[in-house]
């Protein structure tokens, strides 16, 4: 059977569309690489100045020049191409980026995001992070619905320091799919078997459910 | 954004959906990198009331210079028109509105809307009839003018090479305002006159990332009427 | 500047003429774009005091992770220390004084000292903590934050291939922040693995041209050691 | 015997330096271009794009996309590199052309420069001259030291609009090479057989001449 990651992932893997510029976040986003398959047509966006980015394959020497902004070897696909951090950023400002997937240690029912800085905790800086998630067309974010400690996740309103305000367009979590709309957080999809009170119960922020038109992963 | 794998045009249907009245920056220093035959099927489409934004306005009978001479052009963006004595009858008879701005000043201020920046902070032409009314703010106890970014529904820009994503490579001074219009407005067409499919292109070799680009032309290469007439050297 | 016929220098002749205390810009986004070998003769050279401007903090016990544990490095300004758990430890124990700034900022920021602007106008972190105490001006009827140039006495940047004029190529994600630097301090020196007669460059592939860069130096390719550690994918 | 024009290109090579980045601007200074001889370790800057220009050969075939600022076909020498505008544009503002020559309508003892509009006459905008004239590091006026009607053109003070303000480091006409320093017009070399009391009734700008130190071209 599955574990959590990998549905979240697969469920992940459906957001993209062939055609479309993808960057992925550090973390479980990066693994989502390994979800699109070398025939779809999409071009993997690294901030550190590369488009068209792909996984080494088995076996395959690295490139001590090539790596993604996690900072592991990778190889290129046909169409990519290299440039500097001024023009990586570029294209995100200017929202030439489709997507992109990225964690979050919150966030909210207005699609607020915070998943760079626990104050007195964790403060390496803020890396890309704010200019994706600010400026990309459509933020995902993945991430596990509750903490280890089984604490909420999915918050009313974030209570650490925001990446970026009403940014996120969907959140895809090992229990549910949810949109961000004027209204709140509406399900989509559910998790196979997952009861809808009991994901209410495990989010704090109130959830939209409609049903009869939830879909199930 | 245009996805990249329905990004190849035919020239007409391109231009075609420029709207009426758009502002459109243009590539090219004279005569290398504009984009010429761009530029001809824009005439021959038929929009009106344009505003152009480009270095300068080719010479006459040619590029924007056509554009100018059968009045489709109201406003004009640039750093220099010696080379074209139609456009500065045009401008000297009111038919023609000229905004003139410093070469690097331009530069920069498409370049700005390109990096999704407001503007940027000069030195340059303080003090003459340049900077007058241009507003100043102190940073690191200097007076800088605020240069706003200068922005565009479309960029019309000449490569040597594109493949069908979109990616694309200049050549020698055919780059100038190329690769910075090519970021900087709404939608980007380019014409190349090399089209080849993704990794075609050496990847270290590319100067505008297809990420930028809308839509990509293949066209025949510039006749020699187009090139650039004997003056100078 | 230097003329174009005095730039090739042995390596610690380059650092040996940083001033203690200086603010020095260094390429790479982790290991990739490091210039190491500099990096290494700057150690061993001895000056301290140093303000240093790099995205990242490259890891434990390379590149200038070696500096911060000497003790050399006052301030870094910086994007992110995700990688260097020391460097973490030296800024939580008040012996590393750092400013992080969004990572397309900072490049901006020493790209807008390159161009010779004062600053830039953005819309980035606008509403979040970043932007606290920013100073805004109103330009096209919205509110910018102003992001003042970051300059620097000296930049040491990595490339794959230089000639002796100073022209520069890069690598693949190794290119990074060194184009960006390489523009932008009052002294440049560049370590490159080949190092070439002026000519030997194709003249569409360079990426720095040498008019930026005051000294070149030649330098084996960096060690195993020097790669990026196996984490990540 | 050497024309003018000729006297003041051969006086102006003996300015620049091996190893340096010159400009020449549109006009008489393009001319210098002959006067720099090929085994001459020099870079000319274009500022369409172009470091390391060089005229093309008799007989070289003319390449479409080589021009440099003033619209001539030219060709590049070792070491030449091309680039867009903006990065041409940045090299000349942050002072990394060692020096540009240029012409001038008016320059004035304290070192301004008017040499891009006559009001009602003559506008065709101001092209790269402005930023050049501001920021590289010597600017060298090359200009005939009268108008075809005979009025002088070096003068006490600028009127038409400035190309930039105290940016001349020196001018070199036909009857003389004159530095700009805090007194006010110094001569350094005065044309063959050329009186200094007529040099300065050539002249509106008050001149200083120390005939004991002044050479002759």
């Amino acid at each position: 059977m599955a574990s959590d990651t990998q549905r979240i992932l697969a469920r992940a893997a459906r957001e993209v569309i062939p055609g479309q510029i993808v960057n992925l976040g550090i973390g479980l986003p990066t693994r989502l690489f390994h979800y699109l398959p070398d025939e779809m047509e999409v071009l993997v966006h690294s901030e550190n100045g590369v488009l068209g980015c792909r996984p080494r394959r088995e076996g395959e020497a690295p490139d001590h020049d090539m790596i993604d902004s996690g900072g592991a070897y990778i190889t290129t696909r046909p169409g990519a191409s290299v440039f500097d951090s001024a023009t990586s950023f570029a294209m995100i400002r200017r929202s030439r980026v489709d997507l992109t997937f990225m964690g979050a240690f919150e966030v909210d029912a207005a699609g607020n995001l915070a998943n760079w800085k626990i104050p007195g905790k964790f403060s390496p800086g803020i890396g890309g992070a704010m200019e994706l998630a600010q400026k990309v067309r459509r933020l995902v974010v993945l991430c596990s619905h509750n903490d280890k400690h089984g604490n909420p996740k999915i918050l009313a309103r974030c209570r650490l320091p925001l990446t970026a305000r009403s940014c996120v367009s969907r959140i895809i979590t090992d229990k549910a799919v949810m949109d961000v709309t004027p209204e709140g957080l509406a399900v989509v999809d559910i998790a196979e078997g997952l009861d809808p009170a009991d994901l209410q119960a495990a989010t704090e922020a109130a959830l939209i459910i409609d049903e009869s038109r939830l879909g199930r992963f | 954004m245009t996805l990249l794998t329905e990004k190849v045009r035919d020239i007409q249907a391109a231009v075609a959906a420029i709207p009426e009245g758009a502002t459109i920056m243009v590539g090219g220093f004279g005569s290398p990198g504009t984009p010429f035959a761009l530029l001809d099927a824009l005439l021959e489409s038929g929009q009106g009331g344009l505003t152009l934004i480009k270095n300068d306005a080719n010479e006459p009978g040619i590029g924007i210079g056509k554009l100018i001479e059968a009045g489709r052009v109201t406003r004009l963006i640039t750093s220099h028109l010696g080379l074209n004595r139609t456009a500065i009858e045009a401008m000297n008879a009111g038919r023609l509105e000229v905004s003139f701005h410093p070469q690097g000043l331009l530069a920069e201020k498409i370049r700005c809307a390109g990096a999704g920046h407001g503007g940027f902070l000069t030195d340059i032409g303080q003090g003459t009839e340049i900077a007058a009314g241009r507003r100043e703010v102190e940073v690191d106890g200097r007076p800088w003018g605020i240069e706003p970014a200068l922005h565009a529904d479309v960029a019309l820009v000449h490569a040597e090479r594109a493949d069908r994503y979109g990616n694309l490579i200049y050549r020698a001074t055919a780059s100038n305002f190329n690769p910075l219009m090519a970021m900087a407005a709404e939608r980007v067409i380019a014409q190349a006159y090399r089209l080849d499919a993704p990794g075609e292109l050496p990847i270290d070799a590319i100067h505008t990332p297809c990420a930028f680009v809308s839509q990509v032309v293949q066209v025949d290469r510039a006749t020699s009427e187009q090139g650039v007439r004997p003056h100078g050297l």
